[in-house]
C-alpha cells in the first residue's frame, strides 16, 4: 500500500486535507527564497532575491510603472536633463527612513558618490558605473553627473539604484546595512539572520509613493533551497507563496485545483552562444553554415511547449521582447532538421561532429537541445558547471558552444543585454566590428528613434549571422494560497508591497 | 569411608553432527572424595576438559549431555536449571583455568573481581567483603595484598594472576575445585609454586580437586588418583602410584613411554668434530615504544651471548619465557639484526652482512618453529612451499620437487601430500613438513625453536625421534631451543641456560643436570614437578590388560 | 610460555574435527561454505542479474537511453497504468526509463569497479608496506591515513567536481583517491598480523626476496580482507557517485547514471515518485547485493568471522 | 603523559596543516575566484576590479602563506559571498550541525548498541536477523533517497513532522533519523562482533564460573569490554557525520555548516570552503583524540602502566 503510494504520485495527497493557511488571520505572508542571499545591502549582492528586497525596502529616485512602462517620480518628483550628461532632480519632501532619518539631497549625494567610488568595491558596477557623481543643489534638489550619455539612465534610477540614509550608512557601512537594512520603502526589515531568514513588516510611516502602502502587515522569508521541500511546506501551510516554481510542478499543483497558480513572463531569455570568432581555436562554429544548421536543428517551439511552458515564447532576437529597442521583426531560422543536415554537409561535415557544449542551469533544457543537435549529427558533450566557472571559461574564450541565459537585471532596455555581449568584451563571441559600432553609437545617444534603428540593425545582423541562437523567453510561476491576492508583473520582480488578501 | 563430593555416572556428551565422532565424552564414571586430588590425564581431544566443563555447567551450547548423571551435594547437576546451577558455581564448586593471562577481566581491579564472589553469593557488608578479600590474597601468598587488591590484572604477572584466580575460587570455600590445566601456561618455577599452593590448600580446606592435565610430571607431583582418558572414554583409573608405575592399559603405557627420560641417549663423542657455528659477544636491545599513557622502556634481550657448536652436535638452549632465547634465534637467522657481536658460520661472520650479502648464507641455518599452525602458509600447497627454498637459491623447480618427494618419505609422509594444503594435516604432520621444508636447502645448522612444545606427548616423541635420526643421517648441527628440561635432557649433547638475556650456565647435559653451578639453574631444576617419579620401563611391565570400564573403582 | 595447543577447549575439538573426515583443499572448503551461505548466494544472484542487465542492455531494450521524445514525457510505468511500449515509463525528456536503467547499470558498476580499483591499489600498497615494514614507513603511512581521514570526503569530492567539472573520469578519480583509507587501515593491520606468522619468517629464512614474500606469502593471506574491503568500497563509491549526482555534481547528463536519474526524478518527487523510486530501489539492491557479497566472502574465507 | 599529549597535538596540527595545504592548492588551482565573487550578473569591469582588490594575481604559494598567517591568528578570511568573516558565518551555522550530529550519534548508539548486544547474545535468533537486516539495509540505502522518502511519508502523507527548517526540536527528528541511521550499521556490527568476541573470552567464562547472574556477566563483564572500541568508533563516526551532513542538511534545509558547505561550493565561495574543510578536519582530529582519551579512560590497560 505504502509502496504503491510511493510510486504513484497523486495518491499521496489524497489525505492532504485542505491545508491550514492560517495566515490571513495573522496578516503574514510566508514565503521562501531558494538560495541564500549573501547580504541585504543591494549594492553588494547580484542576486534576484536582492532585487526583490531592494524594491520593497528601499526606493529609487524614479519608479517605472510595471503595467504601462511609464517612468514616474518616486523619491524624486521631477527630473530634467540639463544636458546629455547632467540630470537634475527635485526630491520629495517629508520622506523619512525606517530609522527616522529624514530623506534629503545629502542622502542622494552620499549614496551616488559612495557607490560610484571604485574603492568601495560595489559588486554590481554595471548598475551604477554609468554615473560619475552627484551634486547637491539645495536640500531638495540634486544633480547627477553621468560619465557619458547613457540612455537607460532613467531605467536604472527606477531600478537597482536605491537611496541610502547617509548618516546611518556612513556609520554602519555595507556590513551594517547587510545586517540591519534601513530604507524608505513600504517594508522595513525587523528580523534578519544572514542568508537564512528575513522578516519584513509594514512601514507605517511610508510616504506613500507610487508603490503604495504595503497590503499585508508582514512578509516572512526563509531560505528553503529545495523545490520539493517548498512544495511540501506549501502543502502543510507553512508557506503561502511559491515563486519560481518549475513548469512541471506548477502544472501538477494547478491540476490539484486548490491553489492559485499564476504565470508571468520574465525578462530573462535563453540563448546558445557560439564561438563564431574562433577564440577557442579552429572549431566548426566559425562557419556560418554550421551556426545556421544549429539554428535549424533545434525545435525551440517544441522545447517551449514541452518543458519551458507558461507564457514563454520563442524569440529570434538577442534581447527580450519586453526591452526597449528589441526589434521583434527580426527573422530567424526555422526548425528544419533536413536543412540543418544539408547545411552541415555543405559546410563539410556530412557526418556531423563532436563538440563541447557548456551549460550552467536548466539541465533538462540543455539535454533537450543536445537531443535535437544529436539528430542532425552534432554530438554535443555536456559540461555542466557552476556559473562562475563557465563564465570564466567563456571570458577566456575557451567555450565553443554554450547554453546561457541573461535576465538583464530587469532593466527594460536592450542595452542591458545586447551591449553586454556584443561590444567586443570578453564574452563577445562574434567580435563583429559593424555590430560593435552600431551598438556603441546607439548607447551614446538619447534619441529613442535613432537607438531603435541602430539596435534593429545590430539585432538583424546577429541573428542573420547566427552568432547566437536566441531560444525563448523565460517565465515565472507563482503558486499562492487561495486567500492571497497578488498579480505578478512581467519583470520577474515580486513586489511584496502589492501582496494582499482576497 | 566418607561419601564422594562428586560422583559422575555414565556421562555421555554428544558432539554436534558432522564431527569425527558422535560423543565428546562417552560412558564416563568417576568419583572425587573430599581432600582428594583426582587428575584426569589425556591428550588433546580426549574429552578431559569437557568433563570438567560439564560438571561446572559451562559447556558451549553446541555440546549437550545426553545421558548419565552427575551427583553433587545430593543433586543431579544435569537436571538443574541454568539458574540453579549458577547458584552452585562459585559457592559450592569453583574452577581454575589454564590461561591466567586472559582469565581476568581487564577492566576491573582484581580486588573488585574477587569481591564479586561475596557480592553475588553472600550478604556481607562492604567492609567485611574487603577484609575477606585481603585475607584471601594473603592466603594465596600474594605479597602486599593491599596493593594487589587495587591492581588491574595487566599489572600482575601470570603466576600472580593465577593466584588471584585461585583466591577467587577459594573465596567461599567450595566443596569441589576444578582445575583445568592450571599450570600449563606458566613458567616452571611458577608452576612449582602453584602446585605447592594447591597441595597446601587441600590440607587447609576440605575440598576435593579435579585436576585436568596432560603432563605426567604434574600428575606425579600432585595426584592422589589418576583417570586416563582417550577419545572421550576412560581407559584406566586408579591410585597415582598404581597408574604411574604400573600402568595396565596399552594407551596409558604408550603415554607414559612417551614421556621423555631425564637421561640422555648415549651418543658417540663429538670430540674432533669441526666447529660449525660460533657466536660471540652478541647483543640485542629492544626499545619498546611508549603509548600515550605509558612510557617507553628498553629491554636488553641478549647480553654478550657467546657459544660454539660442533658439527653433529645438538646444543640445547634452555630458559623460561623472557630469557632471551627467542631473540637469540632471531638474530641467528637474521630476522633481527644484532646490535653487536659476531655469528661465524663456516668461517664467515654473517652478523653484519647486508641482506644481499647474506643471501647465500641463508640456507646454512634453517629453522623449525613452534606453532605448527602458523608456520605453513595456508594458501599454498605443501609442494609449493617446499620448493620455495631451492628455487630462491637458484635451483631447478623439477629437481627441487624430486627432492621434496624424497624428503616427504624421510619425514614419513606420503609424497602425495605435496599437492595438498596445510589445513589437511594434523599438528604433528605439519611439524614434519616444516622439518622437510627446512631440509630442502641442505642446511648445516637446524634450529628447532620449541619445535615440539605444542605437540601432544605421543606426537612429540615421534618428532623428537625424527629430528635425532635426521641429525645423524645428515650430519646436522642442531640448536634445540626449549623450556622443557626433560626434553632437553633427552635430546641434547650440551646445554646452555639463559636468564634475562644472559647465559648463566653451560656444559654437558650431565654437568648441567648433575652439578649445576648457577643458582638459577639449581632453582629451575628444583622446580621440576614429579621429580620423585622414575618413569617406568613399560617394556618390562606385565602384559597389558584390555579396556577397563569401572574396574578401577571396585 | 606460549604453549597453547596442549589445552583442549571444546571449540578446538570441533574445529579440528572437520578436516579429518574429508580432506578438502582450502578452495574446495570455501566453495562448499559459499554454497551454503544464503547471503552470499543472494548477493551473487542480484549482482549477477545487474551485471547481466548491464552487459546485455542493447538486447533487453530496443530504445536508446539517449533518445528523447518531448511529446511522451513522464509516462508512468506499466504497473501504474502506463503503456507496455515503455514498461518502466519515460523520464522528463521522454526517454525510455528501462533503457536508462539498464544502461545506467553499466555506469554504476563501472564507477564502482574503477573507483574501488584505484583505491584498492593505493590503499593496499600503502597498507601492506606499512604493515610489513613498520617503523618509519608505518609512521608515514599512518600519517597519510590520518590526513585522508581528516578530509571530509563528500565536501572535498563535491568541491573538486564543482571546480573541475564532472566527467566520468573526474568522478572516478576523485572517489578513487578519496576512498583508499579503509584498504590501508585494514590491510595494514592484517599484514602486521600475517607478518608475525612464522611462515613469513620461514620464507625469509629460505631466502625469498622481499617482493616474493609480499606476493606469495603476504598478499594471498590478506586477500580475503582486500576482497571484502573492495566490495565495501565499491558499494561506497556507487552510493557516493549517486550522492554527488544527486547534489548535481556527479557525472554529466545525459549519461544514464542511477544517481543522476534520482537527481532528475527528485524534481517531481511529490508528483511522480516512481521517477526516484525505481532508480532508488535499483541502487539499493545493487549496493545491498555488493555488501552481502562482501559479507559472504568474509564469512566464507574466514569461517571464524561470524560465529 | 603530558609529553604524549603534546606529541599527539603536534601530530594533529601537522595533519590539519597538510589538509589545509591540500585543500588550498586544490581549490585555488581551479577557476578565477574573482568571477565567483562578482556573481552572476556582474559585468567585466567589476571582475577586473575584484581581481586587483583581492590580489588573485599573486602566486598561489604567496596566497596560501598569507592565509596561513591569518589563520594562525584565528582569522580564516572573509567570505567572498557574504563579505563577512568566515569564522562568524561558520560559528553561526555550527550549532545546528553539532546538534544534528549529537542527536544522530545518540540515535545511532541507542539503536545500535542494544540491538548489537541482543544479536550477539543470541546469534541467529530473530533479533540477530533483525539487527542484520537493519544494518544491511542501512548500508545500502542512499541517505538522500531515504531522506526524501521519509519526507514524503512522515511529513507530507502523515503530516507528523515538518519537512524542513530548524526552528523547533520537531525539525530535527527526520534529519536525525537519516543521519543516525547512516552511522548505525557500523556501530551495530562492531558491537555485535565485539560482544561475540568478548563473550567467548576467558574472563567471561571466569565470571560465569563464579556463579554471577547472567545479567551481571553480560553488562558488567562483557559489555564493559565490548563497548570500548564502540565508543571510539562512535567518536570517529561523529567526526565523519559532521563532514557528511551536507546531503542531509541540504535535503532538510537545515542551515548548518554542511548546508553552508554545499552552498559555498555552488557559490564558489572559496574562503568558506577552505575554512569548512579545515573546521571539519579539526573536528575529526578532535574526535579521534577524544576517542583515544576516552579509550584510555575506559581501558585500564592503557591508563595504568
Amino acid at each position: 500500500m505504502i509502496i504503491r503510494n510511493l510510486l504513484a504520485g497523486t495518491a499521496l495527497f489524497a489525505s492532504v486535507s485542505a491545508p491550514a493557511f492560517a495566515d490571513k488571520a495573522s496578516d503574514t505572508v510566508n514565503m521562501a527564497f531558494n538560495k541564500e542571499l549573501e547580504t541585504a545591502d543591494v549594492y553588494f549582492n547580484t542576486a534576484r532575491e536582492g532585487l526583490l528586497l531592494n524594491h520593497s525596502v528601499w526606493d529609487g529616485l524614479l519608479y517605472r510603472d510595471p503595467d504601462t512602462g511609464e517612468y514616474k517620480g518616486n523619491l524624486a518628483t521631477e527630473w530634467t536633463w540639463i544636458d546629455d550628461v547632467t540630470l537634475e532632480l527635485k526630491l520629495r519632501e517629508g520622506v523619512t527612513f525606517h530609522n527616522g532619518e529624514p530623506f534629503n539631497a545629502d542622502d542622494v549625494v552620499f549614496t551616488v558618490n559612495y557607490v560610484t567610488n571604485p574603492d568601495n568595491g560595489v559588486k554590481n558596477m554595471a548598475n551604477v558605473g554609468w554615473m560619475d557623481h552627484a551634486e547637491k543643489v539645495d536640500d531638495l534638489t540634486v544633480r547627477i553627473i553621468l560619465k557619458a550619455p547613457f540612455p537607460a539612465a532613467e531605467e536604472f534610477l527606477a531600478g537597482p539604484v536605491a537611496m541610502y540614509p547617509d548618516q546611518y550608512y556612513a556609520e554602519a557601512g555595507p556590513t551594517g546595512m547587510g545586517l540591519q537594512p534601513v530604507g524608505t520603502g513600504p517594508f522595513k526589515v525587523t528580523e534578519l539572520e544572514p542568508g537564512k531568514h528575513f522578516v519584513l513588516e509594514r512601514f507605517e510611516d511610508y510616504f506613500g509613493g507610487p508603490k503604495g502602502k504595503a497590503g499585508v502587515a508582514k512578509v516572512d522569508i526563509r531560505t528553503v533551497p529545495d523545490t520539493n521541500t517548498q512544495i511540501a511546506e506549501f502543502f502543510n501551510g507553512t508557506l503561502d507563496f511559491l515563486w519560481n516554481m518549475p513548469a512541471d510542478q506548477t502544472e501538477k499543483l494547478d491540476a490539484m485545483g486548490k491553489y492559485q497558480v499564476v504565470n508571468a513572463p520574465a525578462m530573462r531569455i535563453g540563448y546558445i552562444a557560439m564561438d563564431a570568432a574562433g577564440r577557442a581555436g579552429e572549431s566548426p562554429m566559425t562557419n556560418q553554415k554550421v551556426r545556421e544548421a544549429v539554428y535549424h536543428a533545434i525545435d525551440r517551439q517544441g522545447i517551449v511547449d514541452a518543458l519551458v511552458k507558461g507564457s514563454s515564447i520563442v524569440v529570434d532576437t538577442a534581447c527580450s521582447p519586453a526591452q526597449f529597442a528589441c526589434d521583434q521583426s527580426v527573422e530567424g531560422y526555422a526548425y528544419d532538421p533536413e536543412k540543418a543536415k544539408a547545411l552541415l554537409a555543405e559546410a563539410g561535415y556530412p557526418d556531423g561532429f563532436d563538440i563541447d557544449f557548456y551549460a550552467y542551469r536548466d539541465r533538462p533544457y540543455a539535454e533537450a537541445i543536445m537531443g535535437f543537435l544529436g539528430k542532425v549529427g552534432i554530438n554535443a558533450n555536456l559540461n555542466y558547471m557552476q556559473y562562475s566557472a563557465l563564465r570564466e571559461k567563456h571570458r577566456k574564450g575557451e567555450v565553443p558552444m554554450t547554453f546561457l541565459t541573461w535576465g538583464s537585471n530587469s532593466v527594460a532596455d536592450a542595452s542591458a543585454i545586447t551591449s553586454e555581449f556584443f561590444t567586443g568584451g570578453p564574452q563577445d563571441d562574434a567580435r563583429d566590428q559593424e555590430v560593435i559600432d552600431w551598438i556603441e553609437s546607439a548607447d551614446s545617444t538619447n534619441d529613442k528613434e535613432e537607438r531603435k534603428a541602430l539596435y534593429s540593425q545590430a539585432l538583424q545582423k546577429i541573428t542573420k549571422e547566427a552568432y547566437w541562437v536566441p531560444l525563448w523567453t523565460y517565465n515565472v510561476n507563482y503558486v499562492m494560497s487561495p486567500e492571497m491576492a497578488f498579480s505578478p508583473t512581467d519583470d520577474e520582480l515580486v513586489r511584496f508591497f502589492s501582496f494582499g488578501w482576497k | 569411608m566418607t561419601d564422594p563430593i562428586l560422583s559422575i555416572r555414565n556421562l555421555t556428551v554428544d558432539l554436534p553432527k558432522g564431527g569425527d565422532r558422535p560423543h565428546a565424552v562417552e560412558g564416563l564414571s568417576l568419583e572425587i572424595m573430599p581432600k582428594e586430588i583426582v587428575c584426569i590425564v589425556g591428550e588433546s581431544g580426549s574429552g578431559k576438559s569437557i568433563t570438567a566443563f560439564t560438571t561446572m555447567g559451562l559447556l558451549p551450547k553446541a555440546l549437550v549431555p545426553s545421558s548419565g548423571e552427575i551427583t553433587f551435594d545430593g543433586r543431579d547437576l544435569l537436571k538443574l536449571t541454568p539458574a540453579e546451577h549458577s547458584k552452585l558455581r562459585g559457592r559450592r564448586m569453583a574452577m581454575i583455568f589454564q590461561e591466567p593471562m586472559s582469565a581476568l577481566n581487564p577492566c576491573y581491579t582484581v580486588g573488585n573481581q574477587i569481591e564479586e564472589m561475596f557480592e553475588q553469593h553472600t550478604s556481607l557488608p562492604a567492609a567485611e567483603r574487603r577484609a575477606r578479600t585481603i585475607r584471601l590474597l594473603d592466603e594465596v601468598k600474594l605479597p602486599d595484598p593491599e596493593r594487589i587488591y587495587s591492581s588491574y590484572p595487566h599489572q600482575l604477572s601470570g603466576g600472580q594472576r593465577q593466584r588471584i584466580v585461585i583466591a577467587m575460587a577459594l573465596a567461599l570455600d567450595p566443596a569441589l575445585l576444578i582445575a583445568d590445566e592450571p599450570t600449563t601456561a606458566l613458567d616452571l618455577s611458577t608452576q612449582a609454586q602453584i602446585l605447592h599452593l594447591l597441595k597446601e590448600l587441600r590440607e587447609k580446606h576440605s575440598a576435593g580437586i579435579m585436576f585436568v592435565t596432560h603432563d605426567f610430571d604434574v600428575v606425579a607431583e600432585i595426584a592422589d588418583r589418576v583417570v586416563v582418558m582417550q577419545h572421550g572414554r576412560i581407559v584406566e583409573q586408579g591410585s597415582a602410584e598404581e597408574v604411574l608405575n604400573r600402568p595396565r592399559h596399552p594407551y596409558t603405557r604408550l603415554l607414559i613411554d612417551a614421556v621423555p627420560r631425564r637421561t640422555r641417549v648415549a651418543r658417540d663423542s663429538l670430540e674432533g668434530s669441526a666447529e660449525m657455528l660460533r657466536v660471540a659477544g652478541l647483543e640485542k636491545t629492544y626499545h619498546v615504544k611508549g603509548s600515550m599513557f605509558r612510557p617507553g622502556r628498553t629491554v636488553h634481550a641478549c647480553k654478550d651471548v657467546g657459544f660454539a657448536v660442533r658439527r653433529g652436535e645438538t646444543l640445547g638452549i634452555v630458559g623460561e619465557s623472557g630469557s632471551g632465547k627467542s631473540t637469540l634465534v632471531k638474530c641467528l637467522i637474521r630476522l633481527e639484526d644484532p646490535d653487536a657481536g659476531q655469528v661465524w658460520v663456516e668461517g664467515e661472520d654473517i652478523a653484519a652482512y647486508s641482506r644481499r650479502a647474506l643471501h647465500p648464507y641463508r640456507k646454512m641455518i634453517q629453522i623449525v618453529f613452534q606453532d605448527p599452525y602458523g608456520s605453513l602458509n595456508p594458501r599454498r600447497t605443501i609442494g609449493d612451499q617446499l620448493v620455495e627454498g631451492p628455487v630462491n637459491f637458484g635451483g631447478d623447480r623439477a629437481e627441487a620437487m624430486a627432492r621434496a618427494r624424497e624428503l616427504m618419505k624421510i619425514v614419513r609422509l606420503d609424497p602425495d601430500a605435496l599437492n595438498r594444503y596445510p589445513n589437511q594435516f594434523s599438528g604433528g604432520q605439519r611439524q614434519r613438513i616444516c622439518i622437510a621444508r627446512a631440509l630442502m636447502v641442505e642446511p648445516k645448522v637446524l634450529i628447532a625453536d620449541e619445535a615440539v612444545s605444542a605437540l601432544d606427548v605421543s606426537v612429540q616423541k615421534e618428532v623428537l625421534k625424527l629430528l635425532n635420526e635426521i641429525r645423524d643421517r645428515m650430519g646436522l648441527t642442531v640448536l634445540f631451543i626449549t623450556h622443557d628440561l626433560r626434553v632437553a635432557a633427552q635430546v641434547c649433547d650440551n646445554l646452555i641456560v639463559m636468564q634475562q638475556g644472559e647465559i648463566v650456565e653451560r656444559g654437558s647435559v650431565d654437568q648441567v643436570f648433575g652439578t649445576p653451578s648457577h643458582a638459577y639453574t639449581q632453582k629451575l631444576l628444583a622446580a621440576q614437578p614429579g621429580q620423585d617419579w622414575e618413569v617406568p620401563d613399560v617394556s618390562k611391565l606385565p602384559p597389558a590388560t584390555g579396556v577397563m570400564g569401572m574396574g578401577g573403582l571396585a | 610460555m606460549t604453549d597453547t595447543t596442549a589445552s583442549e577447549s571444546p571449540a578446538m575439538t570441533l574445529s579440528k574435527a572437520a578436516p579429518k573426515e574429508a580432506p578438502l583443499s582450502p578452495r574446495q572448503a570455501m566453495v562448499r561454505r559459499a554454497l551454503r551461505h544464503r547471503g552470499l548466494i543472494f548477493g551473487a544472484l542480484v549482482m549477477g542479474i545487474v551485471i547481466f542487465i548491464a552487459l546485455c542492455a542493447p538486447l533487453l531494450t530496443q530504445y536508446s537511453p539517449y533518445d528523447q521524445d518531448l511529446l511522451a514525457r513522464m509516462k508512468p510505468p506499466v504497473f501504474l497504468g502506463g503503456e507496455p511500449a515503455h514498461w518502466l515509463g519515460t523520464d522528463a525528456l521522454g526517454r525510455d526509463f528501462w533503457a536508462r536503467l539498464a544502461y545506467g547499470a553499466r555506469i554504476s558498476l563501472m564507477i564502482g569497479l574503477l573507483a574501488a580499483t584505484i583505491s584498492a591499489v593505493i590503499g593496499s600498497v600503502l597498507g601492506i608496506l606499512a604493515g610489513y615494514f613498520g617503523g618509519r614507513v608505518d609512521m608515514a603511512v599512518t600519517f597519510l591515513i590520518n590526513v585522508r581521514l581528516a578530509m571530509p570526503v563528500v565536501l572535498v569530492a563535491l568541491a573538486v567536481v564543482a571546480l573541475f567539472g564532472g566527467s566520468l573520469m573526474v568522478v572516478v578519480s576523485v572517489l578513487g583517491l578519496l576512498l583508499w583509507d579503509r584498504f590501508a587501515v585494514v590491510l595494514r593491520a592484517a599484514t602486521m598480523q600475517v607478518r608475525k606468522l612464522e611462515y613469513v619468517a620461514a620464507a625469509e629464512v629460505l631466502g625469498a626476496s622481499l617482493p616474493r614474500v609480499l606476493w606469495k606469502d603476504i598478499l594471498p593471506n590478506v586477500m580475503n580482507h582486500l576482497i571484502v574491503i573492495f566490495t565495501l568500497e565499491m558499494a561506497h563509491a556507487i552510493i557516493l557517485e549517486a550522492a554527488l549526482s544527486f547534489l548535481g555534481l556527479g557525472v554529466q547528463p545525459p549519461t544514464p547514471s542511477w544517481g543522476l536519474m534520482i537527481s532528475e526524478g527528485k524534481e517531481m518527487l511529490l508528483f511522480e515518485p516512481w521517477l526516484i523510486t525505481i532508480p532508488g530501489v535499483a541502487l539499493f539492491f545493487l549496493v545491498l547485493s555488493i555488501n552481502m557479497l562482501g559479507d559472504g566472502i568474509r564469512d566464507v574465507t574466514a569461517p571464524e568471522g561470524r560465529n | 603523559m603530558l609529553l604524549y599529549i603534546l606529541k599527539r597535538l603536534g601530530l594533529a596540527v601537522l595533519v590539519a596543516l597538510t589538509v589545509s595545504a591540500l585543500s588550498f592548492s586544490l581549490l585555488f588551482m581551479a577557476g578565477d575566484p574573482a568571477i565567483s565573487i562578482a556573481g552572476e550578473n556582474a559585468a567585466a569591469e567589476d571582475i577586473a576590479a575584484i581581481t586587483e582588490r583581492y590580489g588573485f594575481d599573486r602566486p598561489v604559494l604567496v596566497q596560501y602563506a598569507d592565509w596561513l598567517v591569518s589563520a594562525a591568528r584565528g582569522d580564516l578570511g572573509r567570505s567572498w559571498y557574504f563579505d563577512l568573516p568566515t569564522t562568524e558565518i561558520i560559528g553561526d551555522r555550527l550549532g545546528v550541525t553539532m546538534t544534528l550530529g549529537l542527536l544522530a550519534i545518540c540515535f545511532a548508539l541507542l539503536l545500535a548498541i542494544p540491538m548489537g548486544v541482543a544479536a550477539a547474545v543470541k546469534p541467529n535468533s530473530l533479533i540477530d536477523r533483525a539487527a542484520l537486516f537493519i544494518s544491511v539495509v542501512g548500508q545500502a540505502i542512499p541517505s538522500f533517497w531515504f531522506g526524501l522518502i521519509l519526507i514524503v511519508v512522515f511529513s507530507i502523507k502523515l503530516g507528523l513532522v515538518p519537512a524542513s527548517g530548524s526552528s523547533s526540536w520537531k525539525h530535527f527528528i527526520l534529519p536525525t533519523v537519516v543521519l543516525g541511521y547512516y552511522a548505525t550499521p557500523a556501530i551495530m556490527r562492531l558491537t555485535r562482533a565485539g560482544m561475540l568476541e568478548v563473550l567467548s573470552a576467558d574472563y567471561i567464562r571466569t565470571a560465569r564460573a563464579k556463579g554471577l547472574a547472567p545479567r551481571k556477566v553480560l553488562f558488567k563483564h562483557a559489555l564493559r569490554n565490548a563497548i570500548i572500541p564502540v565508543i571510539s568508533l562512535a567518536a570517529v563516526q561523529m567526526g565523519f557525520m559532521l563532514g557528511g551532513s551536507i546531503v542531509v542538511e541540504s535535503i532538510f534545509a537545515l542551515h548548518g555548516a554542511g548546508y553552508l558547505a554545499w552552498e559555498s561550493i555552488s557559490r564558489n565561495d572559496l574562503p568558506v570552503m577552505q575554512a569548512l574543510i579545515l573546521v571539519f578536519s579539526m573536528f575529526y582530529i578532535l574526535f579521534t583524540f577524544l576517542a583515544d582519551v576516552l579509550n584510555a579512560w575506559m581501558d585500564p590497560r592503557l591508563r595504568v602502566g
